[in-house]
C-alpha cells in the first residue's frame, strides 16, 4: 500500500480549507494578504536540475500566487522524505522509485507531479574499456551512488542477462567523477545534465567517452518529481495548486530559454561555474520537455511510465510488493494547475 | 572509659590493603580518651601509624574496627559541623591560590564575612611570620614556607579540634620555638582541644598535658605520659630538671619498643 | 602570542607549504598523475584562489565559524557538565559513559530527524547537532581532570564539611582547567567540522555549502581553497582557547618547563 | 566483586529500562515519531538477526579500518606531542597545524582520501588517521609536559639526557592523558571510519550499510547497523579502560572511591 | 680563595621574580670554600635561601651573580659526569614506580648491571627500613617513609658530592639518629664530600666538619664555625660538653641574626 489515498485529499477540494484561500489564484489581490510561506526541499544542490522552481521564485510568480517560497537545497546528508515527512519542508523533490519505496514503508507521501519525463541516468565509461552495450559490463568495476540510485542500473544489467553479484563488481561513487578519471572504475553512474557534463569539462574529450542511456535501453525509471505529506495536502490543498501553478511557469520559461534560466541558478549560488549551469540547464530542459512533448504539460504525470518504475522496483528488490500506483500519485492537483 | 571525654578513641584498628590485596597493620586496638581543652600529642616512629589514626579521628579514613566519638558524635558528624582544624603533613596548598587566598579558603567555607576574613589571614600570617609574602603562589615559597601557610591556614579557622600533623618539621629551631609558645598563647586563651602529631621529644613535652607514645608494626599504644608541667609554660621550661625528666622517660618508653 | 613564536609558525607553515609544493610537482612532472590536481594541487594555486574569491570565502566562512561559535559554547557547556555529572557520583559515570560513546556513535543521519522531531526548528537542530559533535572530547577530557584531583586536595576540602557547589568551584573545577583547556582545544577545531557539516544539513550560506557544492560541482580549485579556509579557521579557534586558557591559568606560568634538560 | 557486579548492574539496568521505553513506544510518542521512522528493538533485533553474518562481517571491515586508522593517527598525533615537547620552541607549531587539520570535515576529506587510496580500507584508514591526531597530540603534549614539581630536577640532577628524561619521566608521566585521548579517539575513529564509508569505493562496512538502508528507507535495516557500531564503540571502550586500569593504577583517578 | 677547594662559592647572589615581576632577594654575596672529603652544614631559618643555594651548587639554577665551580669546573660539568647525588626537601619520588624501582632510577641512569643494581638497593632500603616496604609504590607509604625512599634514592649512588636538603626533617629522633650514624660510617668509608641542610643545630654539629650558618632576607653568611670533635663520633659525643658549647654557639649566632 501507499499510505493514505488521494481521496481524503479530493474531499477538500473546496476552498474551504485555506485561510489564504480568498487570494485564490487571482493574481492581483497577492499583495494585500499575508503570503503563504512554503518550504522546497530539493534533492540536491542548487542547481539547473531545479532551474524551474528558481526562475518561478526570481520571476516572482510565486509572490504572484501569494506565496513565499524559500527552496532548501539537497546534499548527501539530506532525505527529501524524511524531510517532507518530518515537517521541515513542506514540498519535496525526489527520485520517483525511491518515493515509492518510502510509501511501501507506510510514509504517507504522495507524488503530485512529474517534473522530469526521461531518466537521465547514464552510465558512463571511457572507450578504451570497450563498453558499447550493456553486456559489455560483464567483468567490470562499475559506480552507482546507491541509497535507492542503483535500480536502473540492476534493470540493465539484468535485461542484458548479466548477474549483478556474479558477473561485475558495482561499488560505490562518491558523488564526483574523479574514481572514473582516476580509472579506478570502469564505468560511472553519471546523469546528462550534470556528471556527464563535469566529465567533458575536466577536459576528457566526447569521442573518449561513450555512454548507455537508460531510456534507449528500455530501463528507464522516473527521477525528479514533486511530492507532499498527505496530512500537510488536505489542509493545504488551495496553497499547492498555486505553487503548482508557479512552479509549472517557471519550468515552462526555464525550458524555452535554459540559457537565461541557467544564468538564473547562478545567481543563486556561483560554486559551479556559469558555463556549467548553462550546460545543466539545457540539458534539464530536455527531460523536462523532450521532444514531441507538450510545454503545457510540464509537470504531467505518466501512469506508464510510473507503473515501469514500480515494476522494476519491484522487479530488482526495492520493493517487496507491488505499489499500487493510484495511492502513490495523485494527479488532481496538478490538473487544476495546468487547467488555464 | 570517661564519657565525658571529648575524644573516645575505642579499640581502633587499621588495615590498609598493599598492591597483592594483602592487608598492611597500620593500627592495632588502639583505645585513648581525649578530655575537652586538652593538649595531647601522639609520638612515634615514622611509619608507626600517626598519620592514620589522626585521620580516623578526623573522619577522612574510617577504621577498619573499633570506633571512634568525638563531642558525643561520629567523627563524620563533627567533621560536618566544621569544628575540624587540621594541618596536613604536606601543606596541600592549592597552586591557584596565593598565599593569602590558600589561608582564606576554609574561611570562605565557614561563610566568614570579608573584613573579618582579612583581619584573620593578616593576623595569621603575621604569625607565621609571612606577611611579606601573602601575595605569592605556593611554587614561589620555601619548603618552611609553605608549611607554615597550612599552619596559618589552620589556626584561621579557630578551630574546636585542632589536628596537627608535624606541623613544624620542616622548620629550623627558633621559628618552631616561637611558634611552640605562639600555639600555647593561642590555645590557652581559646582552650580548644589539641592533637598535635609530632617526632620531636621535646616539642612534645614542652606542648602537652599528655604524651601517647606509639609503637610501630602494627602501630599499638605503647605508653601514655601525663605531662605535669606549670602552665603558662614558657621558654625557660625546657631547661628545667622536671623537663628532662619527662623527656627521658618518654625517650625510654619510647626505646623500650 | 611573542613574536618568537610567530616566527616559528610561520618557518612550520612555510616548510609544510614548501614540502607540499614539492609533493604537487612530483605528482605531475615525475608521477604524471592525471589527478595531480585533485589529489594534491599546488598549494599556490590553492592560495591563489583563495585570495581571488577572497570576500565570498571569508564571507562564509564568518557564517560557518560564528554558528561553530554557538555550537562549541553549547557543546562545551554540556561537556563540562556531562563531566561534572559523571565525577560527582561513580554510578552516575558507569552509567553514562558507556552510553556517552553510544550515542557518538549515532551518525548524524539517523540521528537529524529524531532531533528535529524533539525540537520542531531546524536552526535549534542544527546548534544541537554541532554541540552534539563537540562535547565529547570536553567531557573526557575534563572528567579526566576531575578524577586526576590529588587526593590530599580533596581531603582539604572534605575535612572543611564543604559542600559539593564549594568543593566544585574552589578545588575540583580549578584544578582541571588544564585538562579542561585540553578538551577545548580538540574540540574548538572539531566545532568548526560540526558547523561545517552543519552546513551541508541544508544550509543556504558557509563553508560548508561551499565545499559541497565546489566538490559535487567539480570547481576543484574552489574546493581546494574552502579546505584551506576551514584548516584557518580550526587554527584560528586552537588559537581563541590557547589565549583563554593563558588568561584562565595564570598560576601555571611554565614553572615546569623552567628547568630544561640537556 | 560487588563492586563491579555494582559497575556493571547499573548501566545495564538503566539499558534495559531504556530498551523496554524504547520498545513500548516511549520515545514515539515522546518525540512524535512513527515506527517506521525509528524502529523499535526488537525489530532492529530481528532484523539483525536475519542479516547477522552480513553484518558482522561489515563490522569487522569497519572496526578494522577504524583501529588500524586509530592506532596510525593517535602515534602520529603523539609523535608530534613528543616534538613538541622536545623542541618546545619548534614543535609548537605542529600542534597548531594538527588543529587545522582537525578543522577538515570528513566529508571534505573522505573524497581526497578516494584519489589518494583506491581501496575503502585505504580510504577509511586515511581518513581515521587524520581525525584521530588531534586529541592525542593535545593530551599526550599535557601529559609530557605538565609534570609534578621537582620531578624534572631529579632526572637533571643525574645528567639524564633527553631520551633517558622522555622514557623514565614523561612517558609515565603522560599515560594517563594518553588513555583519555583514547577514549576520545575509540569514538571519532568509528564515527569516522562510518562516515567515510559514506563515501567510500566499497559497499561494504557499516557506514555504507547505515547510509544505504536509511536512504531507502529501510529503517531496522539501519538502525540495526547503527546497533551494531555502537555495540563496537562500547566493546573497543572496555577493552581501552580495561587496560588503563592496568596500566596506571597508580595514578589518583584509579584510587578514588 | 682556595684553589684546592672541590667547591668554590663565590660571591653568589640570587633573585627571583615574583608574579609582579619584582626581583625577591633570596641569596646575598654568599661565598663558601669546601674541600674534598668535607662534611659542612648549612643552617639557618626558614625561607634564608639554604634550598636555593644547593640547587645552584647542583646546577639545578643558574646564580644571578657571582659564580660557582665544583671540582674545578662547572657546576653544569659535574653535573654531567653524574656526580650529584641529592635528596631533595620533598622526597619527588615517581608515582608509577614502586619503592624498590624508585632506589632503582639512578642506577639505571647509570648503566649499572642489575645484579649490582639489586643489591644496592637491597642495602640502602635495608639501611633506611623500608625492606618490607619495597614492593609498595609512594601514595601507600608514611611521610617519613617517602622521605626515607628518597635518601636510600640517594645513597645509592654513592656520589662523589652528595647534597641534602633536610633529609631527615620528617623522621623520629631515634631514626634521624640512626640515620645520622649510618650516614657519618657511610661518609667516613667513602670520603665523600657532603653538603647538609638541616635547620637542627645538633645534627649539623654532630655530622659535620663546618657548619654555615645563613641569616634571613636576603640571605647572608652570617657564621662559619668549624666543628673540632674529634672523629669517628657516636652517640655518646653528643652528651659531651664540647658538644654543647658548639651548639649553644651556633645559636648564638643564630640568634644574633
Ligand atoms: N594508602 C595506604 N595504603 C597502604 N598502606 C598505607 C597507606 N597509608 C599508610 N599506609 C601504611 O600505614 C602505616 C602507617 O602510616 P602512617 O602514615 O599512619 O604513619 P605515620 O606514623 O604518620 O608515619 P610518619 O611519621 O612517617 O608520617 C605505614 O606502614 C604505611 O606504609
Ligand atoms: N621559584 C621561586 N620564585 C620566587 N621566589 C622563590 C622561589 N623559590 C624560592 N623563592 C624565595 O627564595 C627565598 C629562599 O627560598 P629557599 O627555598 O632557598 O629557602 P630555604 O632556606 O630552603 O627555606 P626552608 O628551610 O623553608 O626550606 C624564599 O624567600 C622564597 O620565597
Ligand atoms: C541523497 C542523494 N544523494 C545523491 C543522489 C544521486 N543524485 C541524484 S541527483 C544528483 C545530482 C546530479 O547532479 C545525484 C548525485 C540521490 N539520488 N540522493
Ligand atoms: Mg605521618
Ligand atoms: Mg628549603
Amino acid at each position: 500500500g501507499c499510505g493514505s489515498n488521494g481521496d481524503t485529499a479530493a474531499s477538500g477540494s473546496s476552498t474551504a480549507g485555506s485561510s489564504a484561500s480568498t487570494s485564490g489564484s487571482s493574481e492581483s489581490t497577492a499583495s494585500t494578504a499575508a503570503p503563504d510561506k512554503i518550504t522546497l526541499q530539493l534533492k540536491w544542490l542548487p542547481q539547473s536540475q531545479f532551474m524551474g522552481y528558481y526562475v518561478a521564485q526570481e520571476k516572482g510568480y510565486y509572490k504572484e500566487q501569494g506565496i513565499d517560497i524559500e527552496i532548501l537545497p539537497g546534499g548527501s546528508d539530506i532525505i527529501p522524505e524524511q524531510q517532507v515527512y518530518n515537517g521541515v519542508a513542506d514540498i519535496g523533490v525526489t527520485w520517483v522509485s525511491s518515493l515509492m519505496k518510502y510509501q511501501g514503508q507506510g510514509w504517507d507521501l504522495v507524488e503530485t507531479a512529474q517534473i522530469f519525463q526521461k531518466s537521465a541516468l547514464l552510465l558512463v565509461s571511457k572507450t578504451k574499456a570497450g563498453i558499447k552495450t550493456p553486456a559489455d559490463l560483464k567483468g567490470k568495476k562499475v559506480g552507482s551512488w546507491f541509497g535507492g540510485n542503483e535500480y536502473e542500473l540492476y534493470a540493465m544489467i539484468e535485461s542484458a542477462g548479466l548477474n549483478r553479484d556474479k558477473d561485475l563488481k558495482l561499488v560505490q561513487q562518491d558523488y564526483t567523477m574523479d574514481q572514473l578519471i582516476n580509472d579506478e572504475i570502469e564505468a560511472a553512474s553519471a546523469m546528462t545534465y550534470n556528471e556527464y557534463g563535469l566529465l567533458l569539462e575536466s577536459g576528457i574529450p566526447e569521442a573518449e567517452l561513450s555512454k548507455l542511456d537508460m531510456n534507449e535501453h528500455n530501463v528507464a525509471m522516473l527521477e525528479d518529481c514533486l511530492f507532499v505529506n498527505s496530512e500537510w495536502l488536505a489542509k493545504n490543498e488551495d496553497v499547492f495548486v498555486r505553487f503548482l501553478k508557479a512552479s509549472i511557469k517557471g519550468w515552462e520559461e526555464a525550458c524555452k530559454d535554459p540559457e537565461a534560466a541557467g544564468n538564473i541558478v547562478f545567481n543563486v549560488d556561483k560554486s559551479v561555474s556559469l558555463e556549467h549551469q548553462v550546460y545543466m540547464a539545457k540539458e534539464v530542459a530536455k527531460l523536462v520537455v523532450p521532444e514531441g512533448f507538450d510545454a503545457a504539460k510540464i509537470g504531467y504525470i505518466d501512469n506508464k511510465a510510473i507503473q515501469q518504475t514500480a515494476d522494476y522496483a519491484l522487479k530488482y528488490g526495492l520493493l517487496t510488493k507491488a505499489a499500487d500506483i493510484s495511492k502513490c500519485v495523485n494527479s488532481k492537483y496538478w490538473e487544476q494547475a495546468a487547467a488555464k | 572509659m570517661n564519657a565525658a571525654a571529648e575524644i573516645q578513641i575505642e579499640s581502633v584498628s587499621m588495615f590498609y590493603k598493599d598492591n597483592k590485596g594483602n592487608d598492611i597493620h597500620a593500627l592495632n586496638n588502639v583505645s585513648i580518651d581525649i578530655q575537652k581543652g586538652e593538649f595531647i600529642s601522639l609520638l612515634g616512629p615514622s611509619g608507626c601509624g600517626k598519620t592514620t589514626l589522626l585521620r580516623i579521628i578526623a573522619d577522612l579514613l574510617e577504621p577498619s574496627m573499633g570506633k571512634v566519638t568525638v563531642c558525643g558524635q561520629t567523627p563524620k558528624e563533627t567533621r560536618m559541623q566544621q569544628k575540624y582544624g587540621i594541618v596536613f603533613q604536606n601543606p596541600v596548598l592549592y597552586d591557584w591560590r596565593t598565599v593569602k587566598n590558600n589561608v582564606r579558603l576554609p574561611l570562605e567555607m565557614m561563610k566568614i564575612n570579608k573584613t573579618e576574613q582579612n583581619s584573620r589571614i593578616e593576623k595569621q600570617l603575621e604569625l607565621v611570620g609571612l606577611t611579606n609574602f601573602k601575595n605569592h603562589y605556593p611554587h614561589q615559597l620555601s619548603g618552611g614556607m609553605q608549611q607554615r601557610v597550612g599552619i596559618a591556614r589552620a589556626l584561621a579557622i579557630q578551630p574546636e579540634i585542632l589536628l596537627m600533623d608535624e606541623p613544624f618539621s620542616a622548620l629550623d629551631e627558633f621559628t618552631r620555638e616561637k611558634l611552640n609558645e605562639d600555639l600555647l598563647r593561642i590555645w590557652s586563651k581559646t582552650n580548644k582541644t589539641v592533637i598535635f602529631v609530632t617526632h620531636n621529644i621535646s616539642e612534645s613535652v614542652f606542648l602537652s598535658d599528655r604524651v601517647c607514645v606509639l609503637s610501630p608494626h602494627p602501630g599499638r599504644l605503647s605508653a601514655i605520659v601525663d605531662i605535669d608541667l606549670p602552665r603558662p609554660r614558657t621558654r625557660e621550661i625546657r631547661e628545667t630538671p622536671e623537663f628532662f625528666s619527662l623527656v627521658s622517660k618518654i625517650r625510654n618508653s619510647f626505646e623500650g619498643v | 602570542m611573542n613574536k618568537n613564536k610567530t616566527l616559528v609558525l610561520l618557518v612550520w607553515f612555510a616548510g609544510i607549504f614548501a614540502l607540499w609544493e614539492l609533493g604537487a610537482f612530483s605528482l605531475v612532472n615525475i608521477f604524471h598523475d592525471k589527478m595531480a590536481a585533485s589529489k594534491l594541487p599546488y598549494p599556490h594555486e590553492v592560495i591563489a584562489t583563495l585570495a581571488k574569491n577572497w570576500q565570498t570565502l571569508s564571507e562564509a566562512g564568518a557564517v560557518t565559524f560564528s554558528k561553530a561559535a554557538t555550537g562549541f559554547a553549547l557543546g562545551a557547556s554540556i561537556g563540562i557538565i556531562l563531566a561534572i555529572l559523571m565525577s560527582i557520583s561513580k554510578i552516575a559515570e558507569q552509567i553514562a559513559f558507556p552510553y556517552l560513546i553510544v550515542s557518538q556513535m549515532i551518525p548524524v543521519l539517523g540521528l537529524a530527524p529524531i532531533i528535529f522531531n524533539l525540537v520542531r526548528n531546524m536552526d535549534a537542530s542544527r546548534i544541537i547537532i554541532a554541540a552534539y559533535i563537540t562535547f565529547f572530547p570536553v567531557a573526557a577530557n575534563m572528567l579526566s581532570g576531575l578524577k586526576s584531583v590529588d587526593i590530599d586536595k580533596r581531603e582539604l576540602m572534605y575535612s572543611y564539611a564543604a559542600k559539593k557547589p564549594s568543593i566544585y568551584m574552589k578545588l575540583m573545577l580549578p584544578f582541571s582547567l588544564p585538562y579542561l583547556f585540553s578538551g577545548l582545544k580538540i574540540a574548538a577545531p572539531l566545532s568548526v567540522t560540526a558547523s561545517i557539516l552543519v552546513d551541508m544539513l541544508g544550509s543556504k550560506n558557509g563553508i560548508g555549502v561551499k565545499l559541497l557544492y565546489s566538490l559535487y560541482g567539480g570547481t576543484k580549485d574552489i574546493f581546494w581553497a574552502s579546505v584551506f579556509t576551514s584548516a584557518l579557521m580550526g587554527i584560528i579557534s586552537y588559537f581563541i582557547v590557547i589565549i583563554a586558557e593563558r588568561i584562565f591559568i595564570p598560576w601555571k606560568k611554565e614553572f615546569n618547563t623552567k628547568a630544561g634538560e640537556d | 566483586m560487588t563492586d563491579k557486579l555494582k559497575s556493571t548492574l547499573w548501566p545495564l539496568s538503566i539499558g534495559v529500562l531504556t530498551l523496554l521505553i524504547w520498545q513500548l513506544g516511549g520515545f514515539h510518542a515522546l518525540l512524535d515519531l512513527k515506527p517506521f521512522q525509528l524502529p523499535v528493538p526488537t525489530g532492529i533485533a530481528s532484523t539483525l538477526a536475519q542479516n547477522l553474518t552480513k553484518a558482522l562481517r561489515d563490522c569487522g571491515i569497519t572496526v578494522s579500518g577504524a583501529i588500524v586508522g586509530m592506532i596510525i593517527g593517535s602515534s602520529i598525533g603523539f609523535l608530534i606531542a613528543v616534538v613538541a615537547t622536545v623542541f618546545p620552541k619548534w614543535g609548537y607549531g605542529g600542534l597548531t597545524v594538527v588543529s587545522a587539520f582537525n578543522a577538515i570535515p570528513i566529508v571534505a576529506l573522505s573524497p581526497i582520501m578516494n584519489r589518494w587510496f583506491s581501496t575503502g580500507m585505504g580510504q577509511k584508514i586515511g581518513v581515521v588517521t587524520v581525525v584521530t591526531m588531534a586529541a592525542m597530540a593535545i593530551n599526550a603534549y599535557r601529559g609530557l609536559t605538565d609534570l609534578k614539581p621537582f620531578s624534572l630536577d631529579l632526572m637533571k640532577s643525574y645528567a639524564a639526557n633527553r631520551r633517558t628524561v622522555f622514557f623514565r619521566l614523561r612517558l609515565p608521566n603522560c599515560l594517563p592523558s594518553v588513555f583519555t585521548a583514547l577514549k576520545i579517539n575509540i569514538t571519532s575513529s568509528m564515527i569516522a571510519a562510518i562516515v567515510s564509508e559514506y563515501f567510500a569505493t566499497s559497499t561494504s562496512g557499516l557506514g555504507f550499510g547505515i547510509k544505504d538502508n536509511l536512504r531507502k528507507a529501510e529503517m531496522a535495516m539501519g538502525w540495526s547497523y547503527i546497533t551494531i557500531a555502537a555495540l563496537a564503540g562500547i566493546v573497543l571502550y572496555l577493552i581501552i579502560s580495561m587496560v588503563e586500569r592496568r596500566a596506571v593504577k597508580w595514578h589518583a583517578s584509579q584510587r578514588i572511591k
